[in-house]
């Protein structure tokens, strides 16, 4: 095997971008600010694609996801840059009724190929808004998939499953894995969107983890190791999600602690706790834990280190499942 | 842009086909023949047809929700029959059955429709963004005096006159937002006006006369195919009856006057257009009364194709392989 | 006791809207077309109360709840009406950004006493827009408490306690419980918020539901009457959610079923159903049903009645989980 | 309304001291000595002390995010080192330590930030209606001309006008949005012709006149408390530096223009109201450097008073009672 070129996970995305686009002339982007860049992943572009296919909009979001929303249904596959994915809010309505039913509710005649992205995560201190992860938001609407890169490698091959897939695909990444190095291959390829990933094996327990928390996931492990044989799950993709392959990992383990970097209350955690105790209830051996912020909105100063889900709360909950 | 006489043929023609559908629909939910509710066009068919009829193939299309679209399902050559059993949850609507309401026809480039009023100013500047890139189509966006409240609105036009786009905004004005009146919820006498802020070209038409109302859109439409960007075309029309068959017509909290709403029928523009072909001698009392005849039997045979196509239930399975492309 | 009247639903509801306002000049109600009415809730407010206090606004959702988000600040304590619940969407960034988080990420120096309301619910066969619940959308945000009731008698009472409560708080309706008759006392009276009602004792199996799906978990209990003796739980509110309630009657059941109007995904089924198993994984002697609406937009048309729940997949689940 | 000596001194002295916090603040994030982020408001503070320095004590003031509002909290009288606490996440924090630039004093009638640029367009409303119901207050509404775009604008100034609240759109228009450029962004040279939609007052002003600033607000507070409706201030300012401390300075991909920087440099509104003060004879230049002294020692007492103040940690569970009123 050839040696594989190490990226930081934000270039990756941006590979992903740049090889989409120079395949196929029907991908563009719009969002604020992208020809400029604010984070480094639509640096650069502009100069090789133009104001064309680098499309920089007005401060409104509405009418931003609307030239993706619309250019879509006109044969164009666009990514939509929110910037910080919290600012989906402001086109929540178009997300969550229009584009997640589109399809469906006209009797599945079109399809709408886009990717709606954004960054997110704690981490920079300034609270909720620009921390915000959307995923269980969007996730809770059926019609959009969504996912989160946790590597590099996984990064770019899901960002071009996105920009490939059909379907609207919204890819939020991780603040706190932006500058992660790790191998990517310089061409392009597929992470399958819907498709799990058991990123460490273990026996004792199974610990699905994903984006920044798939860090603090590995930091648990390695903390135990020797005494707890933690098998790390990284789900990948949110929705749809692959509640198998956890099955899978139950059957060896008994013992379930889901990480989700989000409030507790109806998120992923809590969906994967109520899939599991409904078709695998019998692999069971102990009570489900889910590491998840506390259902307040995350502050921002010097508590998000602790708000947020760490290496000692995982720990805990690990711990707490095997004794 | 002065109308050709078989121009005016076809936007009479049009016109009483569209009137006829209204009327099909109004006649229909009131026996319970179709599904949920109906939001009468009655008196108020000619905008949507005469904005309609003669957009080009690769035009975009998204019509008013009031009479859901019928005059621009009309202008558009759109099959009423599927359109029909889509509105009464039969395997040949054209969403399958499945829609009610959100009737779409994509390959008509009318791509659907939403309960939620106003929705069409997020996807409209993708829709003139694409016109643009693509260079050879516009885009007609037809809605409510009541829809221009919406932020969306003001995102579309000014990203419309920002970049450009091919996009005519097209506003029915009829007055009234189910119980509100314009004047209490507009601080100006046009909603137009509105346009002035992005310095978008705006005109006030009648939307009775169907003569007008296409001369304009097609002269908007000849400006936004020149590169010159949106224009504001507000037709000023009118409601005369309740906003959904069954329910109070209020104005405010208070039932609109009788007399007030025979004032508005005066203004029925099938009379009008019909007074304008004869004088003008585009058609004669025979054509006219064919062309009643024509769109009766194109009810009656909607009606019969709607009725007689199964009532669509697929299984939870089959829908469910409906939400995403596989 | 002295006889109580009866009254529909959506009479109690407007009842408690009359004596609160009546009580507290600072109530006010603020939507599109309340002074004419849409349902019958605020018929005929106008004529007692007047245009300052029963507001009109133009179709322009975030206006409208501004004038009720900002209003709160200034010591009003509004009820603001989206007439289909669905259509909070487009104040969706106000609501679950700014409105959950603005007492806690301020210091919880201010409160915002406002109710958020709307109609909603499978039955009209117009699809998805008009009939989401969007409970559990707004749930998912921690700062908003969100209820719904099921009968007259609660409908008046959780408003009238969601009308003094100095939280924000969601209280939506469904359209298939508006003419319900059920006794109403004529006092003013407060049926406390994130408190969980047994409607119905039984002893084999717990089944949760509230809104239009509690009378479709009766017709299963009756049905079953003889054979299975179902105990039905009301939540009544989904934030916060009375667990404790829950598990109570897991103690004597030991099997659950959770009807949610709702998709499937993150919901609040799938929430209870993950805290059971983290809280009373030892109380548990089946699987966890969720009763939901699969995860699809709720087509119109003919096709409501099978897919959004109903008494044959209830007694289904119920089935399922005694056998 | 002309402005009297003491006025003018007043704002002078706010202007120093403004530009001092703003430079303070700039300071301390190029020394990690802050969290998260500052957007330097350095040589555009005319704009918010001239809005703010003469609202009544029950009007709404919503300040601009530039330079996190420090022009109208100087303004306003606001407790700067509860302010410099809360930035810096200490228990003495206007927020506890938990807002990061969040930073409210609802006792001041600023109720707080959001991160959500536009967002205050939602809120605007309701205080305005509820500024009427109460008679004697208004709304001092500032933000940027990128803040424009949103969707929510147009239904704050459409209900604004619809209701003739008592709300003054106070734009400062510094040509910028991020990287982006407002002729990119709008299609009208003016923020302010949106007003014109409406039928608004609108006002286009030299922002870094602190003078002309006061004066125009005040005049239009009048004109809001008289009953007659909102008027659009459009301040047109500049923006000296990048749109956030230690970020690249472009326009779309480009780096700023060095000697253009320059020229706007020139426009300094200190530069320019000392001038003026000095020529006018409103203060002597003994008096100016009092007033320089006086604000270095303020920033020297707010720094302390933020350093000395513990680390906010409050536990889970304190946090959790703090998410409901009980
Ligand atoms: C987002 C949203 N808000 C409110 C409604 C309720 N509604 C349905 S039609 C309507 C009035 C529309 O008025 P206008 O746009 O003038 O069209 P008209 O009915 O007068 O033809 C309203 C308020 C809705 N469907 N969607
Ligand atoms: C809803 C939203 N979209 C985008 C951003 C990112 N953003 C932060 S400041 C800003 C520019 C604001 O421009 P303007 O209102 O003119 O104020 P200025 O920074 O020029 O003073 C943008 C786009 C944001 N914070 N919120
Ligand atoms: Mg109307
Ligand atoms: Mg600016």
């Amino acid at each position: 095997m050839s040696e594989v070129r190490e990226l930081p996970l934000v270039e990756a995305i941006k590979e992903a971008y740049r090889q989409e686009m120079e395949r196929d002339e029907s991908v563009f982007m719009v969002g604020q600010d992208i020809a400029g860049g604010i984070f480094p992943h639509t640096k650069g572009l502009v100069e090789q694609f133009g104001t064309d296919r680098i499309v920089d909009t007005p401060l409104a979001e509405l009418g931003m996801y609307g030239t993706a929303f619309g250019a879509a249904m006109e044969g164009f596959r666009p990514i939509v840059d929110f910037m910080f994915a919290g600012f989906f809010l402001n086109a929540a309505s178009p997300i969550l009724a229009q584009t997640a039913q589109f399809r469906f509710i006209h009797g599945s005649q079109m399809s709408l190929p886009m990717v709606i992205t954004g960054a997110c995560g704690a981490g920079m201190r300034l609270g909720n808004e620009h921390a915000m992860l959307v995923h269980n938001m969007i996730a809770q609407v059926p019609g959009i998939k969504v996912c989160m890169p946790s590597t590099p490698y996984d990064a770019k091959g899901m960002m071009i499953a996105a920009i490939r897939d059909d379907n609207p695909v919204a890819f939020i990444w991780h603040l706190g894995t932006m500058m992660d190095r790790g191998p990517v291959p310089e061409e392009p390829y597929v992470v399958p969107l819907g498709v799990a990933d058991v990123k460490r094996e273990g026996s004792d327990v199974t610990l699905v983890a994903n984006g920044f928390q798939y860090k603090n996931a590995g930091i648990v492990a390695d903390r135990l190791a020797g005494e707890i044989s933690v098998e790390i799950i990284d789900p990948r993709s949110f929705s749809p999600l692959d509640i198998d392959t956890i099955l899978k990992s139950l059957e060896k383990t008994g013992r379930l602690v889901v990480v989700d970097e989000s409030w507790e209350s109806r998120s992923t955690a809590s969906e994967i706790a109520a899939q599991v105790v409904d078709r695998g209830f019998d692999l069971l051996d102990a009570p489900i834990r889910r590491v998840t912020i506390p259902n307040m909105p995350l502050p921002g100063g010097h508590m998000e280190p602790y708000v947020a889900p760490n290496p000692d709360a995982i720990e805990a909950a690990v711990r707490d499942v095997c004794r | 842009m002065a109308l050709g006489k078989e121009q005016m043929k076809l936007l009479y023609r049009n016109l009483v086909r569209a009137d006829h559908f209204d009327k099909m629909m109004m006649n229909r939910i009131m026996q319970g023949k179709l599904i949920g509710f109906y939001h009468p066009g009655d008196g108020a068919m000619a905008a949507g047809v005469g904005a309609s009829t003669f957009l080009g193939d690769d035009d975009i299309l998204n019509p008013h929700h009031r009479a859901h679209g019928l005059g621009y399902a009309a202008g558009r050559g759109v099959d009423i029959g599927r359109y029909l059993a889509e509105h009464t949850g039969k395997v040949d609507g054209c969403c399958g059955g499945r829609s009610s309401f959100h009737w779409s026809f994509p390959e008509k480039k009318m791509y659907g429709a939403s309960g939620f009023i106003g929705w069409h100013f997020c996807p409209v500047v993708g829709w003139g963004w694409a016109s643009k890139r693509k260079g050879n189509q516009m885009v007609l966006m037809a809605s409510g005096d009541g829809s221009y409240g919406q932020g969306g609105a003001h995102e579309a036009m000014l990203f419309a006159m920002n970049w450009k786009l091919p996009i005519v905004f097209f506003c029915e004005n009829n007055g009234m937002a189910i119980h509100s009146t314009i004047s209490d919820m507009h601080p100006m006498p046009d909603i137009s006006s509105l346009a002035q802020g992005y310095g978008m070209p705006a005109v006030v038409i009648d939307g009775q006369d169907v003569f007008a109302v296409a001369e304009t859109v097609m002269a908007a439409r000849k400006h936004a195919l020149a590169g010159k960007g949106p224009t504001f075309v507000e037709a000023k029309t009118l409601r005369l009856r309740e906003h959904d068959v069954g329910t109070p017509d209020l104005a405010r909290a208070e039932p609109r006057e009788a007399a007030y709403l025979e004032e508005l029928k005066k203004r029925d523009p099938v009379v009008l257009a019909t007074s304008r072909v004869l004088a003008e001698k585009v058609l004669t009392q025979k054509q006219i009364d064919k062309i009643y005849k024509d769109a009766k039997a194109e009810v009656e045979q909607v009606e019969k194709f709607a009725d007689d196509s199964p009532v669509a239930q697929p299984s939870i399975e089959e829908l469910l392989a409906g939400v995403y492309v596989a």
